[in-house]
């Protein structure tokens, strides 16, 4: 390839959810440059959009704040958002990626002042609250965003309206004329840290998912349960607006399926035991009906089980439902056999929780580089070769929870920097 | 024909018999891959009138439960719609292998009043004869199975029905339709019948 | 995902027809349908030589798994006579059986020899890779619905239609490369793309693959009213004037019990069930019976017969 | 170094629409005479910072006050090289939480200048504690995977490393075995654990110096500078090390407490770690006759019965182990009994694959084993009680105790007094009451259930028997703290190797039920910390979470009365005291929270740029109404981790906030002084709230603890407002979140109501 060329120090982290985050700051922290390339504008990932972690209950933003001030602070580290790895090529010490910037349509002199926001009209689908909700075209990613700057969404560009933008923003922050932009990146290493997204849930057909306004996935109670969500933090129901009381949660939606996604997402379970503990909180009526195959509270996590099943008021039925459908009145039907009791049932809910798995972003179709193992699924296996270059963390590299993820991207920037010393 | 069953178990969770259907049955080789998750017998639209359902009927073979899985109504409630193996997360053949359980529960004596029994046999009945299902003869035969007096009535309920197909021209009186070559067709089936007796004594 | 407007057609012409024992009974209308419209829309059907019974699910209880795969095997050696062609049945059971029986016998080395055994009973065998395919299946990927539409000279403007496609026509062979990936197990649209193809109204229909009861509702229909009931009411519910499936055994099932329903529930139904290849006869300006055998509808299509006057 | 202010107002992002700019500039330079005072359309512009650069280098300014938005934005731009920055939050927590053109809003704004150049009065930049020279070298404790694997990596980053074993050989349980749970695709079949290889590269590695037998008798010092006593063969020595990694791994759980499972009736009932060893010795035979055992039980017991972290690993192994056996025996019988199959992630596979081999999986729970080996449980799935009989072996699974300490000891005697407080995870905060006090009376848990649920409160005997792993000779006792089930995990989801003892990482089993493959990526992560804290003490700056901050606590000794509160209070054990009872900070331990700060009675321990006479100044500064105007002012500590951003982005939604509200950034809540509360309610201010993390077992405080002291030492003001005739109600400590934005604005706002209600500060005005 680029034989002549000098060996790079910088180690390249794809993807700034917690586990790019982490790798980056922990490499940066260690002496060595680091950039951080992230898809979307501002950083956090999937963590960022949601209310709180298992099994503590504790807010994600907290942790990622910590890490906010140390990147703020750290000079060895380069963030880049819009940035999208295209392809990577090279070997140990000596890679190229090229990487596509979209247009924010804001620069640096953004100072987050929101005049923009104000003389905005048109209102777009907000990608933050998974399209729960609009907002509008010059926006904020969200309270908690980092890097803090606005956003022009495309659907405004080359509109009267984008000029209005324009024009109400004082410090020449508006830049209507960018454009998608490409660009070469040298580095010695590279952290795959692009996570994963949820499984489409409107591809479980038989959980009406697409037919029925009140049967959402785990992902989207995430957001509604979330302060600044779309509904400030209470878990209605998305047809009518009504507290949701009664409450079914379906596991392995999707997951642990030769049909859908072969593997365990290892989460789902806790994300649901935890979604129970918000119901919980918000209702004292609510109940809850959690229907699993196995609940997969994995080492500490059993204690949180354990908790959540104290509750008389959050039911567990081992049954994969057969089907749910709209009821007569509309609200949703979940049909099956449970199990245990070997009785059918057809019971009627206020809202249906499907706990969807998660997908490597990087997806089947990804075509790992050749210093990278990639299963079936997609995941970017962890390297143990001893001259590898490319690693992997988060869920990028396989089904984890936050806790391993970070674990895995504080192991991932030592084998890169191991590798860029090695050069 | 098929291999013999095996004993009767000693004790529960005797693999005999599990192993006998993951070998004889067809798509039993897949069985072991359950993991009981229901979503078949969920899925069931008549799931209500058998005894088991699909799950616990598979978990029953592993518990080497021979005879009541072989007298289950479970098979016989099958109406082949096929959901439960679209939908089983591991990829379970369940219509078929209760499609061949029943089969094997009629091979073995334990299934003859099962009204599908008489069902299936009439249709057999013309399949082989003529090499085509005669609609007519089937219904008639299915009824008779019954007995002279229960399938008079059992037809006469249904006549009504009956008159309107012929009236339609969707049932016809005359002589059965079948295969030209009735003789070719007969050798064949005779001949799979004798291979699959051959088999059943080799192993 | 329906495959009908996403995919370019495949192209293929020309087909050994299966049409199967119902062809010969209650699913004559089906038949006769079929035959009428396909050189509409450019498929020549030959028929499958000395054709015999499929051996269907119940066939295999009363016969057994080898006698069952032999009779379609006798039917693949037939055809593999008349060329390399693919085989085309309108018959869901049929061709969910020819089907599956077909894939064992080409994926399986000893159900391959052991057909083959008892074949040569007859001095048949089936050694080539034939195809068996739904007619639906046919449609959606080799004509494209495209071609329907072009064919339509009598739309059937304000009919409103009710797809049932029933079980086996998607379960379990739909959404797999065998059985050509055409639309989903659950929630199939292609007949409601055929209806509207046809210039009908295709309506919401919450029961499109729900079950009738299959040969359950033949012998001992009281276990199965109920879900024919819930077919009913939901094509009423969408006030549809017809209800239309691709599947002899449902046709015949969702139209005839209609009486006893009534009686058993208290309900006064009667809808009519039509064969899509009805509703194309029709709207392709064909003659409303020698083409497209409305009169062999026990429960008649009043306003259908009068578009076909047309 | 001479201070020299320079205030710099920023008109920018609407603040020049919301007060007045002139008014502002004349409370800087007329009513508190900073020298120099400059104005700008936006500082954040390029223009702006070369305006306050071009100061700094001209040598007129070196504490730029930079009176604008939050200081969590810009931060890149407003970092100046040899000046100290000092921030005034008039955007995110004035002028958008408060209507624009209002006298309470120039209020306000006047006074958050006011702090931030009282600040500025008592601020000063961090020098660094040390010279460097910090060593370089690694201690491993632990010759198992996790430490074999912590040591080659560590040697892999040019790091010395002394591996130490307590054992006469390296391996751990690892040696003993043959095959391990797949972590690599297809995911399918058990794999050799590799463990001859790492072995032989360890003792292969000049970096490390393998030392079997040996065992670490004494640790004292801190990151860079451990000073640690090995004894191997009765022969003592000493090596001066930067960093530790602990990674002692794990024993079974005793199984025979529970007499239902028929453990050590038979010969034929054995553990899982049991069968493992078999499975690794050349054949699966039964102990009581030698024969190949063909009808097997895998039992995995309900959480309940062992120990909860285990089923990251158990259910794996029981199918693992099954599978071995199918394998060797083709035509066993072969059953596992579970009650939540585990296989989680791609273990799915695993799990597929044992199901394939003809593996039974019950799921239920089991009732007995009798000593003739049948076994009886309630099978859910058949619905009824089930005897499994004819079986000829059944294999029970353990759990995974931690070795968080060195059962072949006895309780260190020194500091044995400590050992069930100190790792006793339901006693997360000590606090000491005060001066002279016994210690073990004065040691106290918080009040916030904890104790009630502790694990190791059960029975009432210690958590973990045995004697100290490292014997840390640490003021806070020999242990390393450990969590639930007696694991030395980190508390923080974010955080995995975030100890309460600086340098210190653990990892592999220690901390967390684990596999061999997550052990191996468990020990790099845990090396790479311990890089990091080598290499931050040879800069002198801070561990996480204040990573590279210079500043560390003095301790003026000259009025220090030995209270020990400090000592006793400090969450990570950095202040040890010296023999005749002064405390000495190890300034390499010491995480900069200021707990120490917060809980000195003569407010002698002070940071440079942080200390209890700087806020009190800035609580002085502001300008308290007097009582005629019936304006009230309430001061507000906050978290600046948690509770500040929250404000910040009550700002950033435009939530409304009583203009009433004074705000300060504290580093941690354990960092308030008394002296605080008591100079503001002399200064007339009408009630204080302070705003801190959760505490409790599921504590969110990032200096684990602090939350929780302030609680303690606040829940005692009471006594002391109400002998001032003052309500007890106009202290108030909040848990908040970062999540809370709309609540603070609640919070804040009822609280302005309350203290409407009680009525104005008594003392206003003297």
């Amino acid at each position: 390839m680029s034989e002549g060329r000098p060996r790079s120090q910088t180690i390249a982290v794809i993807g700034a959810g917690i586990a790019g985050v982490t790798a980056a700051v922990e490499v940066a922290e260690t002496g060595y440059d680091v950039v951080l390339l992230e898809k979307g504008p501002s950083l956090g990932g999937r963590v960022t959009r949601l209310n709180r972690y298992f099994p503590k209950l504790c807010h994600p933003t907290c942790g990622l704040e910590i890490n906010y001030r140390r990147i703020k602070e750290n000079p060895r580290l380069k963030v880049i958002t819009m940035a999208e790895v295209q392809g990577v090529s090279g070997s140990r010490g000596n890679y190229s990626l090229t990487v596509k910037t979209r247009p924010r349509y804001v620069n640096a002199n953004c100072t987050a002042c929101g005049a923009c926001s104000e003389v905005a009209e048109t209102e777009v689908t907000d990608p933050f609250n998974y399209g729960l909700s609009r907002v509008k075209a010059a926006y904020l990613p969200h309270e908690h965003a980092f890097p803090m700057r606005f956003v022009v969404a495309p659907e405004v560009i080359g509109t009267p309206e984008a000029e209005k933008i324009k024009a109400a923003c004082k410090y020449g922050a508006v830049d209507l004329d960018e454009v998608e932009e490409t660009f070469e990146l040298s580095a010695g290493a590279v952290i795959w840290a692009t996570g994963w997204r949820p499984y489409d849930a409107a591809k479980i057909e038989v959980y009406g998912y697409k037919d029925c306004p009140d049967i959402i996935n785990n992902v989207e109670l995430e957001r509604l349960a979330n302060h600044d969500g779309p509904t400030g933090g209470r878990i209605l129901r998305p047809s009518d607006g009504e507290p949701a009381k009664k409450v079914a949660f379906i596991q392995c939606a999707g997951s642990r399926d030769i049909n859908h996604l072969p593997y365990c997402s290892m989460i789902c379970c806790l994300a649901s035991l935890k979604h129970a503990a918000y119901l919980r909180e918000q209702y004292a009526d609510a109940e809850v009906d959690i229907y699993y195959i196995d609940i997969r509270a994995h080492d500490k996590m059993s204690a949180f089980y354990d908790r959540i099943r104290n509750d008389p008021q959050v039911n567990f039925i081992k049954s994969k439902p057969g089907h749910i459908v709209a009821g007569e009145d509309g609200r949703p039907l979940v049909c099956g056999e449970r199990t245990i009791e070997r009785e059918i049932y057809r019971n009627p809910y206020d809202l249906v929780v499907l706990a969807t798995g998660m997908v490597p972003s990087l997806g089947a179709n990804f075509t790992a580089p050749a210093d990278l193992e990639k299963d079936e699924y997609g995941f970017v296996l962890p390297s143990v070769a001893d001259d590898g270059g490319q690693f992997s963390a988060g869920v990028a590299s396989g089904p984890i929870d936050v806790a391993l993820s970070t674990q895995s991207a504080t192991a991932a920037a030592l084998k890169a920097i191991q590798a860029v010393r090695a050069g | 024909m098929s291999v013999a069953l095996p004993a009767e178990a000693e004790r529960t969770y005797d693999l005999n018999f599990a192993r006998w259907v993951y070998r004889n049955v067809n798509g039993g080789d897949k069985l072991s891959l359950c993991m009981q998750c229901g979503v078949c017998s969920g899925s069931c639209p008549i799931g209500t009138q058998m005894d088991y359902g699909p799950r616990k009927l598979f978990m029953m073979i592993r518990a080497g439960m021979k005879e009541e899985v072989l007298s289950s109504n479970t098979m016989w409630n099958c109406t082949s719609c096929y959901r439960c193996v679209v939908r089983c997360p591991r990829g379970v053949p369940v219509t078929y292998i209760l499609q061949d359980l029943a089969s094997k529960a009629v091979e073995f004596g334990y299934a003859k009043k099962e009204d599908n029994t008489r069902f299936s046999k009439a249709f057999w009945w013309s399949a082989k004869t003529f090499g085509r299902t005669d609609e007519r003869l089937v219904t008639a035969k299915y009824y008779f199975s019954f007995g002279l007096v229960e399938g008079i009535r059992k037809g006469l309920g249904n006549l009504k029905i009956a008159l309107g197909m012929i009236k339609a021209g969707r049932m016809h009186l005359g002589a059965s339709h079948g295969v030209k070559d009735r003789k070719g067709l007969q050798a064949i089936l005779k001949k799979a019948a004798e291979i699959e007796a051959r088999e059943a004594t080799e192993s | 995902m329906s495959g009908a407007d996403q995919k370019t057609p495949g192209g293929k012409t020309k087909f050994t027809y299966y049409p199967g024992c119902s062809s010969q009974g209650s699913g004559k209308h089906l038949d006769e349908s079929l035959r009428a419209i396909a050189p509409k829309i450019g498929i020549e059907l030959e028929e499958l030589d000395d054709w015999n019974c499929c051996g269907a699910s119940v066939g295999h209880i009363g016969g057994g798994v080898l006698p069952n795969t032999a009779l379609t095997g006798r039917n693949l050696a037939n055809a593999q006579k008349q060329g390399p062609q693919d085989v085309v049945t309108g018959c869901a059971a049929c061709y969910l059986n020819t089907h599956a029986g077909n894939e064992k016998i080409k994926s399986d080395v000893k159900m391959r020899r052991r057909v083959n055994e008892a074949l040569s009973a007859a001095d048949l065998s089936y050694d080539e890779d034939l195809q068996v395919r739904h007619m639906c299946e046919v449609i959606v990927n080799d004509v494209g619905v495209e071609k329907i539409r072009e064919q339509v000279t009598n739309p059937l403007t304000g009919l409103k239609v009710a797809g049932y496609v029933g079980c086996q026509t998607v379960r379990p062979f739909a959404s797999t490369d065998g059985g050509g990936q055409y639309d989903t197990y659950e929630d199939p649209k292609f007949l409601d793309d055929f209806a509207e193809a046809c210039g009908a109204e295709a309506v919401p229909f919450d029961p499109k693959t729900s079950c009738c009861g299959g040969s359950v509702s033949v012998m001992s229909p009281d276990r199965t009213l109920h879900l024919i009931k819930e077919i009913l009411q939901a094509a009423k519910d969408a006030e549809a004037d017809v209800i239309s499936t691709p599947c002899p055994l449902c046709q015949t099932n969702v139209e005839m019990y209609q009486d006893a329903i009534n009686k058993k529930f208290g309900t006064d139904f009667n809808i009519p069930v039509v064969f899509y290849s009805q509703l194309m006869a029709v709207a392709f300006g064909m003659d409303p019976h020698k083409d497209a055998s409305l009169q062999r509808n026990t429960i008649r299509s009043k306003k259908m017969e009068d578009m076909g006057k047309k | 170094m001479d201070r020299k202010p320079g205030v710099y107002l920023c008109e920018g992002c609407g603040i020049a629409e919301a007060v007045s700019v002139d008014d502002l500039e004349q409370v800087a330079s007329g009513e508190l005479k900073v020298p120099a005072c400059k104005r700008h359309a936006a500082f954040c512009s390029e223009e702006g910072v070369a305006l306050i650069a071009k100061d700094i280098e001209s040598g007129e300014v070196n504490q730029p006050i930079i009176v604008a938005c939050s200081p969590r934005v810009m931060t890149d731009r407003f970092t100046f090289p040899d000046a100290q920055v000092i921030r005034a939050n008039l955007r995110e927590q004035v002028i958008w939480t408060q209507p624009p053109g209002e006298e309470d809003t120039q209020a306000l704004a006047a006074d958050n200048l006011r702090m931030a150049v009282a600040q500025a009065k008592n601020s000063d930049p961090p020098v660094p504690h040390g010279e460097g020279g910090a060593s370089r070298k690694l201690l491993v404790v632990g010759g198992g995977v996790s430490g074999l694997t912590a040591a080659r990596e560590a040697a892999r980053m040019g790091v010395e490393v002394i591996l130490v074993e307590k054992g006469s050989a390296l391996g751990g349980w690892a040696r003993k075995w043959s095959r391990t749970i797949p972590h690599r695709p297809p995911y399918r079949d058990p794999q050799p654990n590799g463990i001859g290889d790492l072995i032989a590269a360890v003792e292969a590695d000049p970096a490390v110096t393998v030392m079997t037998g040996a065992l670490v008798t004494r640790t004292a010092g801190g990151p860079g500078d451990f000073t640690v006593t090995l004894s191997q063969g009765g022969k003592e020595t000493s090596e001066r090390v930067g960093a530790i990694v602990v990674a002692t791994g794990w024993r079974g759980y005793d199984i025979a407490r529970h007499e239902y499972l028929g453990y050590g009736t038979s010969p034929d009932i054995v553990t899982d770690i049991e069968f493992e060893e078999l499975l690794a010795n050349g054949g699966i035979k039964r102990k009581s006759d030698g024969a190949v055992p063909s009808n097997l039980a895998f039992i995995i017991p309900g959480d309940s019965e062992r120990m909860p972290y285990s089923s990251g690993v158990s259910d794996r192994v029981a199918i693992k182990q099954a599978l071995q056996v199918i394998e060797a025996v083709p035509d066993a019988m072969v059953y596992v009994i579970y009650e939540d199959l585990r296989a989680h992630g791609t273990a799915e596979e695993f799990y597929r694959q044992g199901q394939e081999a003809g593996i039974i999986f019950q799921k239920g729970r089991v009732k007995s084993v009798a000593a003739d080996l049948t076994v009886t449980l309630d099978d859910d799935l058949l619905g009824q009680e089930v005897p499994l009989s004819g079986l000829d072996m059944v294999v029970l699974s353990t759990g995974m105790v931690p070795n968080s300490t060195n059962v072949d000891l006895s309780p260190a005697e020194e500091g044995a007094d400590q050992l069930a407080d100190d790792i006793d995870p339901a006693a997360p905060v000590k606090v000491a009451r005060g001066n002279g006090e016994d210690e073990a009376e004065a040691a106290e848990t918080s009040g916030n259930g904890a104790a009630e649920n502790g694990a190791a409160e059960e029975g009432g005997e210690p958590a973990l028997p045995g004697g100290p792993i490292l014997n840390l000779q640490y003021r806070q006792g020999p242990h390393l703290p450990i969590l639930a089930h007696g694991f030395a995990d980190s508390h923080f989801i974010c955080f995995p190797y975030e100890t309460r003892r600086s340098g210190i990482y653990t990892c592999g089993p220690v901390r967390r039920a684990m596999t061999i493959a997550d052990s191996q990526q468990d020990a790099q992560g845990a090396v790479l910390k311990a890089i990091q804290a080598m290499r931050a003490a040879d800069a002198s700056t801070a561990l996480h979470p204040r990573v590279g901050d210079l500043s560390f606590p003095e301790f003026g000794l000259d009025i220090c009365t030995k209270c020990r509160r400090c000592t006793v209070e400090c969450p990570f054990g950095a202040i040890d005291e010296q023999d005749d009872g002064y405390p000495v900070l190890n300034a390499t331990r010491c995480r900069r929270c200021g707990t120490c700060m917060g809980a000195c009675p003569v407010r002698t321990i002070s940071f440079k740029n942080y200390s209890a006479q700087m806020v009190a100044d800035m609580i002085k500064a502001v300008e308290v109404p007097d009582e005629f105007e019936e304006k009230p002012r309430i001061l507000v500590f906050a978290c600046e981790n948690d509770a500040y951003p929250a404000l910040d982005m009550a700002g950033i939604n435009r939530h409304r906030i009583s203009p009433y509200i004074r705000i300060v950034p504290v580093r941690c809540l354990g960092s308030v002084t008394m002296l605080w509360i008591s100079t503001a309610l002399e200064c007339g201010y009408d009630g204080v709230m302070l705003m801190g993390c959760k505490t409790g077992d599921d504590y969110q405080c990032h200096f684990v603890k602090g939350s929780g002291i302030a609680q303690e030492r606040m829940a005692k003001v009471g006594e002391t407002l109400k002998s001032l005739a003052l309500e007890e109600e106009r202290v108030q400590v909040e848990e908040v979140s970062i999540a809370d934005s709309g609540r603070v604005a609640e919070l804040l706002n009822s609280f302005a109501g309350k203290i409407d209600e009680i009525g104005l500060n008594p003392f206003k005005g003297f």
